[in-house]
C-alpha cells in the first residue's frame, strides 16, 4: 500500500545519522521530527535563524518572538542558538548542515528539482530552497509520485523553472525509494505491498531496478 | 557615547522621500518594524522600492503599505500569504523581484560591510542566474551576486540602548542585524530602550555604528502567523 | 543534543598531520588556543601553514611551534615583535604571506560560509593586489580575493557548552569565530564547559554547528603583551 | 617652533566632529583620544574588535581580555561594544567609521601612502591598514614632515612599497597642515613660529600655498 505522509516522513527519518545537523522544508518534511530513530542524536536547523528546534509549544506558552521557517511557532532544546539570516545560511552555503530534507513539484534523473514555481500561477518565492538544494552536498526529496492528476513528478527532464541543478541525491515518495545514480533514478526501496509495476507505471523518468528491490521497512 | 535617541517615530521617520528604497527587518511577521511602518503608512509616501524578507499579510506589517499603494517595488524571497499583494502583482501594479533567501542575507551584509559583489552558487542554473556572471570554484558553478543598500533601514530589537546597540529577542532578529548595516540612515525600534552602559558589550547583536536613530516604540502587537501547538498529555 | 566534549587536548588534535593547514584565532596573544599549540608543539608534526593573524612572540603562541620549526609559512597581517620568526624568514626557512588584516578575516568567513570569493578595495594598487582580478564598483577599483578553509581550526573561548556553542570575552573573540566556520575539523578550547542549555541560545558567538571538538582547557597564562595602565590621581 | 608628537594629535583632535567613530593608528595617532575637544562626542573603534575605548586601565586593573589593535591593555567607556574582526572590518570596510588617523612612511601629493614595508628590511606587515586606507573616506596621516636625516616625507610620488592609492585627505605634520587637492598638498596652516620657508624647503612635494597661511591655533 502507497505510504502516506507520515510514512514518507518516517521512512527519510532512516536517512538520519548521529551528529547530523538537519534542515526540514515546510510540508512533509517537517513530520521527520516526529521518528528520529532511538539512539541517533540530530539537531534541526531552521533557515531563518534557529539550531536546536524543539517541537511545538504546549497552548498558552506560544511564543511570537519564535517561529520556525514555516512561520509556526515552536519550542527549542537545550543547546539551542539563535542567529541572524546572513549566519544561518552561512551554515548552509558552507556545508555545515548536512541534510536538507524538502518537497518538489518535480525531480528529473539528472538530479534537477524544481519546487517553486509554475507559470502563469501567483509565484510565492523560491525562500531558502534554491541556497539549500545548491549548497547542500545531501539533499533528500520527500514528496507524491505523482500529481494530483495521477501524472508522474519523477522526470527525465524537469518541465518547470528549477529551483536547482543536478543536486538531488535521493527522493523518497508514497511509492519508492529513489537514488539519483548517472542520470537515472535507481530503485532502492518499495512502499509496503506496492510492486515494481505500479512504480514503473508512475514514474516518467529512466528507472534502474537491479536485483531483488526489497520493500522498506517501517 | 554618541546618543542616537529621537523621541518619537516621525523623528525617526524624518527625511523619507517619495521612490526611495527602503530596507525593513523580519521574517513573515516576526521582527518586523511595527512603529515605522505605521508611520510611513501614515507619511503618505509613494513609489517606494521594499527590500524585505516577506511582504506582510493584508493588514499587517508591510501589507499596510501595499494596501495604499504606496510600493511600487518588492524585493523579497517569499511573498505568500497576502491577498492584496497577489492582486497587484498579478495586475502589474506591483513590480517584484525575488531573490533566494541566503543570497538577499548576504547581499544585505555585503552592502554593509563594503563588499561590493561576491560569489555563491545559489541559483545557478535557474532563472535567478539570469544576466549573472557564471564562474566555477572547486568544479562548482557559481553566479555573481551584487550589494544591496537602502536609503534608510528600519529594524526592530528587543533591548536598546541610546548608544544604538541593539539586543534581539529569539528568531525576531532574522533579517534585522544585516539590514541595520545596509542603511545609509537606520531606523531602530526597541521594546525596551536603556541608557548606555546597562547592556553588557559583549552581548550586542548590532553595534551602534550601524543605527543613525533610535527610538522606544510603543503598542506592539506581535502577530504571530502560524499558532501551532502540541497538546499536554 | 549533539555532543562534541572530547576529554583531553591530544584527543582534540587527534588527526593532525605534517603539511596541514591551521587556522589559530587570536589577535597577538589575546584570545590564543593556548592548550592546543602546547599539544601541537608536543606532537612534533611538521611542515605546517599557520592561518593566523600573528605569530606569537618568542617564547609563547605561535612562537612555540616556530621555536621547534614546525612551520614551513604563516599567513598573517602581522608578525612584529619576534625575533626567531624574523630570523627564519631573513634566512628563507620560513615563508611569509602578508593579507591585510580586513581581507584576512573576511577570506576566513568566506571559507566558512560558501562564497568562494569576493570583491574588497582593500590592497588595490599594492602588491597584494599583484595577479588578482581587478573590478570597478561604484566608480572605486576593487580586487577579488579567495576563501580560506584549514584542516583545523583552532580557536578558543571563554565560556562553551557540551553542544560545542561558543561565548567569548572581550576583546579575545577577534578571529576566532570566522575561523571556528572555516576549518574542516574545528577544536575550540574553552575556559569553562558547561552542560548545553546553561548558556542564554541568544547569547551565543560561535553557533556549535561550527565546532567538532570542545575540551576544557587549563592553565591559563593569558600574557599581556603592552601593559599599559595611567596612574590614579 | 615645530609640533612635538602630542601637539600634532592636538591639531588632529581639531578635526574630530560631533557623532564621528574614529580609528586611531598606532603611534601619534593613539595620542588624538587625550585632546578631544570640549562638547564633541565621538567613539574610538580599534580595529581588534571593540567600539567605545576608554583610557588605559589603572594599574592592577589591567585585563589581558581587554586589549586594543596595539596589544595594549584599554578600559571601555558606557555603550562600548565588542565583536569579531569580520564586523570590525564591516565597520571600516563599510565606511561607517567618520575619520581615520594614521602614521606613514611616505605620502604623495595625488593622496598615496606608504607605512607599511621599507625593501630589505625586517616586514613586519600591513595589519589593518590596507583595509582602513582603502575604505575611508576621511584620512588623516600623522606623521613627522621630515626623515630622521632629514628629507622630506612630503613627496611628489612614493618611493615606497604602497599601503594605499590617492586615498589620503589631510595631512598634518610638526610643520604643517596640508590637504592633498588636485595632486598637490595645498598648505592650510603653519605649526607655530614656523615659516612657510621652513616647510618649503622640507617639502618634496608640489606645494600650493594661496594668500595668508594661518598658524595652528593650539
Amino acid at each position: 500500500m502507497a505510504l502516506d505522509k507520515n510514512g514518507i516522513a518516517q521512512r527519510i527519518a532512516q536517512e538520519l545519522q548521529n551528529g547530523f545537523y538537519v534542515n526540514l522544508g515546510i510540508g512533509i518534511p517537517t513530520l521527520v521530527a516526529n521518528y528520529i530513530p532511538q539512539g541517533i542524536d540530530v539537531e534541526f536547523q531552521s533557515e531563518n535563524g534557529v539550531l536546536g528546534m524543539g517541537p511545538f509549544p504546549f497552548e498558552g506558552e506560544e511564543d511570537s518572538d519564535l517561529i520556525n521557517a514555516g512561520k509556526q511557532t515552536i519550542t527549542t532544546m537545550a543547546g539551542a542558538v539563535f542567529f541572524d539570516s546572513a549566519t544561518s545560511f552561512s551554515m548552509i552555503r558552507g556545508q555545515h548542515v548536512q541534510l536538507t530534507v524538502l518537497g518538489a513539484m518535480e525531480v528529473a534523473q539528472n538530479g534537477d528539482i524544481a519546487n517553486w514555481k509554475i507559470p502563469g500561477k501567483m509565484v510565492k518565492g523560491m525562500g531558502g530552497a534554491m541556497d539549500l538544494v545548491a549548497s547542500a552536498e545531501n539533499i533528500i526529496v520527500a514528496m507524491m509520485h505523482t500529481n494530483k492528476k495521477g501524472e508522474s513528478k519523477i522526470l527525465k527532464k524537469c518541465s518547470l523553472p528549477l529551483t536547482g541543478v543536478g543536486c538531488v541525491t535521493k527522493v523518497v515518495t508514497n511509492l519508492s525509494v529513489l537514488e539519483v545514480v548517472d542520470g537515472s533514478f535507481k530503485l532502492l526501496e518499495r512502499a509496503p505491498g506496492v510492486s515494481i509495476e505500479e512504480i514503473k507505471s508512475a514514474t516518467e523518468g529512466d528507472l534502474i531496478i537491479e536485483g531483488e528491490i526489497p520493500e522498506m521497512k517501517l | 557615547m554618541i546618543n542616537k535617541v529621537v523621541n518619537s517615530v516621525e523623528e525617526a521617520i524624518e527625511g523619507v522621500a517619495d521612490d526611495m528604497t527602503f530596507m525593513l527587518g523580519g521574517f513573515g511577521l516576526c521582527g518586523i518594524p511595527e512603529n515605522s511602518i505605521g508611520a510611513l503608512s501614515q507619511s503618505g509616501i509613494k513609489g517606494l522600492t521594499c527590500i524585505s524578507n516577506n511582504a506582510g499579510v493584508d493588514d499587517f506589517g508591510l501589507g499596510l503599505l501595499l494596501q495604499k499603494r504606496q510600493i511600487k517595488k518588492m524585493i523579497s524571497s517569499y511573498v505568500g500569504e497576502n491577498a492584496e499583494f497577489e492582486r497587484q502583482m498579478l495586475s502589474g501594479e506591483l513590480e517584484v523581484e525575488l531573490i533566494p533567501q541566503g543570497s538577499l542575507a548576504e547581499r544585505c551584509r555585503a552592502g554593509g560591510a563594503g563588499i561590493p559583489a561576491f560569489f555563491t552558487p545559489a541559483g545557478y542554473g535557474t532563472e535567478v542566474a539570469k544576466g549573472k556572471e557564471v564562474r566555477e570554484f572547486n568544479g562548482k558553478p557559481h553566479i555573481l551576486e551584487s550589494a544591496l543598500t537602502a536609503d534608510f533601514a528600519f529594524v526592530k530589537a528587543w533591548k536598546g540602548d541610546t548608544a544604538g546597540n541593539l539586543i534581539f529577542k529569539g528568531t525576531a532578529r532574522n533579517f534585522n542585524p544585516m539590514m541595520a548595516m545596509a542603511g545609509k540612515i537606520t531606523v531602530a525600534e526597541v521594546e525596551e530602550l536603556v541608557p548606555a552602559g546597562e547592556l553588557d558589550p559583549a552581548q550586542i547583536h548590532t553595534p551602534g555604528i550601524f543605527v543613525q536613530r533610535i527610538f522606544q516604540g510603543k503598542d506592539y502587537e506581535k502577530r504571530i502567523e502560524q499558532r501551532t501547538v502540541r497538546t499536554r498529555e
